[in-house]
């Protein structure tokens, strides 16, 4: 944030002020509609009614980077993608999170070829993996969960990103 | 005779308290991080072809003018709802004559064709 | 990293129309990441105001290599390939796959395991259909359609789970027969599914077919004459939409599709609603088929037993030694297939799914080509969607019902 | 060879002079290169309305016929299927495009020209449909590298921490 450049490591002072933050930011954070491939259905079974992201704050699936918060690359990202992937991460506000949703995001998975990309990391920084080829809907909340105690756990010295 | 509109002066304060509150911790606070990258129009994830302002075809502007043009109409309606115990039949009476005549604006629209894109 | 790539009008002068040279109509990316385009299909759009004037489709962006890298790998280890090309008919894939590696080698598959196939492959096409209703449904704008369709396939995805422990992804048809015999519960889930589904099928009917706004943006819209539909290739249900009955369950029957009674659903109009309709009937034609098959399940092995070409038991392993060898004979090396080409296809959800494969003697397969439907069908979205608006258009792809790892390979 | 079929390749044959081969039930002829728009235009009048499959296979190490291009047409009305195939020289193999015949073959052709290197003269939009614009080489041949990268296990973990071209923000 802009103030804590400004004030750096405050210590006790600036805890509750922080952990207000970071609960504004836990509670309401919305993925960006980006379904690449099988791990997209899986995606929208977790945001269907059965398993149901939304009980932790994803209601809405924003199709445009401009309204998002978090990208969840779920899928294959082919070497024909990588730049729009790069493009779609710039162009997004600032406080954002990235999370690497299943093998194939995370390390190619079961396609080590010409045409993958051998981990969605050399195009964006991941903050969070999510294994499995697709990963059950519950692993994808678990690594939301995960996200969020990450988020929760930053220090404003940390948030100049 | 000023202290009626308190009421409103206080009303009209509270709510561009709230706007201004809203949007002002977002910008104050928020990072600001702006890149060239950024700043480009977003066409799902490719570059825009051509220039950035194009000619817009007048069909658009038409009709966001009959959206105005009705729009303002149920603006009229909200206070009237408000005290439409008070007024009475006259302010029924008065009311449905105001929705006649656009209704009239409408039709004359809507078989001028001005509805359908083409 | 390279960067995104700079298109300029006039390296598109031979796609588009003359107007959009001199920048009259304007050139839209309806891009890779679009809600509306059903995964990362890039549309290159002419535009004059809403008029789509011309529609130039841009794919590639989920280009797998799977063929590559199929001969990469043993015929075991490529069937973990097949299920990720046509994610939403993973078991249709498998199918298509083992059954052309069965005539390339004359395998022979046991009653059993065929007429479990074909329940897998009927369970697994309505829940592909249920995915195209819940996600076209939503495009134009009924919501809860997607959330009833989502209810419903986790049951199937619950019944594909307890056959084989993978919700999408099972593996389970194996050249030679089936990984293992269903679970005893399996019956009782399938027919729990075959008492409430029906009456699902007609909430859907009661929500849609008569319901004026699905009307006024389906009907009429996206007309393809059965003349047009077979010059493009197109198969399935948009081709028996326009009035062509043409199932290859039905006409070049496989895996024992003959025994079974059930109609192909048609319609002439050939537009997105009788493309609707057709679906909509074809699962419930899907729901008799599986309980057709349901009463006729024969009892037996489910895997066939020439071992030179299928891995034994794992109970059988500790018993006999000849089960030992060609236990690890098979996972490490594979089995050579006799030199030879096959094409074989199956009906898929989208239409004719055809793997032509050809090995020259190696444990690998030496060419393998998938001919995918929704690579054809989509060829024909230029010619739908001229002079359409573009909210037409969001039903029209809706109505094609294209699966991006089936396009793209 | 069924008996639909009998008369439909019977007559192929004498016009075409193509040598027939059936392997597994899959009947296919061999066609040269030149009479290819021929024998399309042919198969099309026969009642053959689609073109179902368009693939193409690259036998390596053997110099001469080194891409042997396969049509498959399937016949809705007559319920038959027919297979084509037209050997080709490795050094720059090109064949005269069908698209206009099976519109379907476009993009057929395009793939063909992207994963193989084959060009269709006379194509209207012959550009690469799968790989990236600017995509040196055709994949699916067989001297192509697979592009194989070695995957990061826990032994080797750090060599390639250090080469992995990690994003910056």
């Amino acid at each position: 944030m802009g103030i804590e450049q400004k004030m750096g490591n405050m210590g006790i002072a600036t805890t509750t002020l922080e952990q207000a933050v970071a609960w504004s930011r836990t509670n309401a954070m919305w993925p960006m509609l980006f379904g690449l491939a099988c791990c997209a259905i899986e995606m929208m079974s977790a945001q269907a009614a059965h398993y149901d992201m939304s009980r932790f704050g994803m209601e809405l699936m924003r199709p445009s980077p401009r309204q998002s918060d978090l990208m969840i690359v779920a899928g294959r990202v082919s070497r024909k993608m990588a730049p729009v992937l790069r493009r779609l991460y710039d162009q997004m506000p600032e406080p954002k999170w990235v999370i690497a949703m299943g093998d194939c995001a995370s390390c190619g998975g079961v396609f080590n070829n010409y045409a993958i990309m051998q981990g969605v990391d050399e195009v964006v920084p991941v903050d969070v993996y999510v294994a499995g080829c697709p990963p059950r809907p519950e692993a994808l909340i678990h690594g939301v969960l995960t996200l969020y105690e990450k988020v929760q756990g930053m220090k404003f010295a940390e948030m100049k990103k | 005779m000023l202290l009626e509109y308190a009421a409103i002066a206080s009303f009209i304060l509270v709510t561009a308290l709230i706007g201004f509150i809203a949007i002002g911790l977002g910008t104050i606070f928020g990072p600001k991080h702006s890149t060239d990258k950024k700043a480009m129009p977003y066409e799902s994830g490719m570059n825009p072809i051509g220039p950035g302002t194009r000619r817009m075809p007048v069909r658009f502007y038409l009709i966001a003018v009959l959206f105005i043009l009705f729009d303002i109409e149920t603006v009229f309606l909200l206070p009237w709802a408000l005290v439409f115990r008070q007024l009475g039949l006259f302010g029924l009476v008065e009311m449905f004559l105001f929705i006649a005549i656009l209704l009239v604006g409408y039709f004359y629209a809507w078989k001028k064709g001005a509805l359908e894109w083409e | 990293m390279p960067d995104v790539q700079e298109i300029t009008v006039d390296d598109l002068k031979h796609l588009v129309s003359e107007r959009a040279i001199q920048g009259e109509t304007v050139l839209l990316n309806m891009g890779p990441q679009h809600p509306s385009t059903h995964g990362v299909l890039r549309l290159l759009l002419e535009l004059d105001g809403e008029i789509v004037v011309s529609c130039i489709p841009d794919i590639g962006f989920l280009h797998t290599g799977i063929e590559k890298n199929m001969e990469a790998k043993t015929y075991q280890k490529a069937e973990v390939m097949t299920d990720r090309l046509d994610y939403l008919n993973t078991v249709g894939n498998i199918l298509a796959y083992s059954l052309a590696v069965e005539k390339l080698v004359d395998l022979d598959v046991p009653p059993r395991a065929q007429v479990i196939r074909v329940i897998l492959t009927e369970l697994q096409r309505f829940s592909s259909h249920l995915v195209w209703l819940g996600t076209s449904a939503l495009d134009l704008a009924a919501m809860s359609m997607f959330l009833y369709c989502f209810r419903e396939r986790e049951q199937i995805l619950d019944i594909l789970e307890m056959c084989s422990g993978q919700r999408m992804m099972t593996t389970y048809i194996r050249p030679g027969g089936l990984w293992r015999d269903v679970p005893v519960e399996f019956e009782a889930a399938v027919r729990d599914i075959l008492k409430t589904f029906p009456r699902r099928i007609d909430e859907y009917e009661a929500l849609l077919t008569r319901n004026p706004l699905m009307l006024d943006r389906t009907y009429g819209i996206g007309k393809l004459t059965a003349e047009e539909c077979l010059n493009f290739g197109v198969t399935g249900p948009m081709l028996r939409a326009s009035g062509v009955k043409w199932d290859l369950r039905k006409d070049r029957p496989y895996s024992g599709y003959e025994q079974y009674d059930f109609e192909v659903p048609t319609r002439s109009e050939g537009d997105v609603y009788a493309r609707y309709l057709v679906r909509l009937e074809e699962m419930r034609q899907s729901l008799r088929i599986v309980g057709q098959a349901l009463n006729k399940l024969p009892m037996g092995a489910v895997r066939s037993n020439n071992f030179k070409f299928v891995p034994p038991q794992r109970s059988e392993i500790g018993v006999s030694m000849e089960a030992l060898i060609h236990h690890f004979k098979l996972w490490t090396e594979g089995f050579n297939a006799p030199r030879g080409f096959v094409y074989t296809a199956v009906e898929s959800p989208r239409g004719e799914l055809g793997v032509y494969l050809e090995s020259n003697g190696g444990p690998k397969p030496y060419r393998i080509h998938w001919r995918t439907p929704s690579f054809d069908n989509l060829q024909s979205l230029p010619l739908m969607s001229r002079g359409v608006l573009v909210a037409d258009l969001v039903a029209i792809i809706g109505s094609v019902d294209i699966v991006l790892g089936d396009v793209d390979r | 060879m069924d008996k639909k079929l009998q008369p439909v390749v019977e007559q192929l044959e004498k016009e075409l002079g193509c040598t027939v081969s059936e392997t597994r039930g899959l009947v296919s002829l061999s066609v040269p290169a030149e009479k290819i728009v021929a024998a399309c235009q042919q198969v099309k009048d026969l009642g053959f309305a689609l073109l179902s499959a368009m693939t193409a296979v690259d036998y390596w190490p053997e110099e001469n016929p080194r891409f042997h291009v396969i049509y498959q047409f399937t016949s809705v009305s007559g319920n038959m299927v027919l297979g084509l195939r037209v050997p080709l020289p490795g050094l720059n193999p090109s064949l005269p495009t069908i698209s206009h015949i099976y519109r379907n073959a476009n993009w057929r052709e395009r793939e063909l020209w992207d994963m193989f290197g084959i060009k269709f003269q006379g194509h209207p939009d012959l550009r690469r449909i799968l790989m990236p614009a600017d995509w040196e080489g055709h994949p699916l041949r067989k001297d192509y590298p697979l592009g194989y990268e070695e995957p990061q296990f826990t032994f080797n973990f750090d060599e390639i921490n250090l080469r992995k071209p990690y994003a910056k923000e």
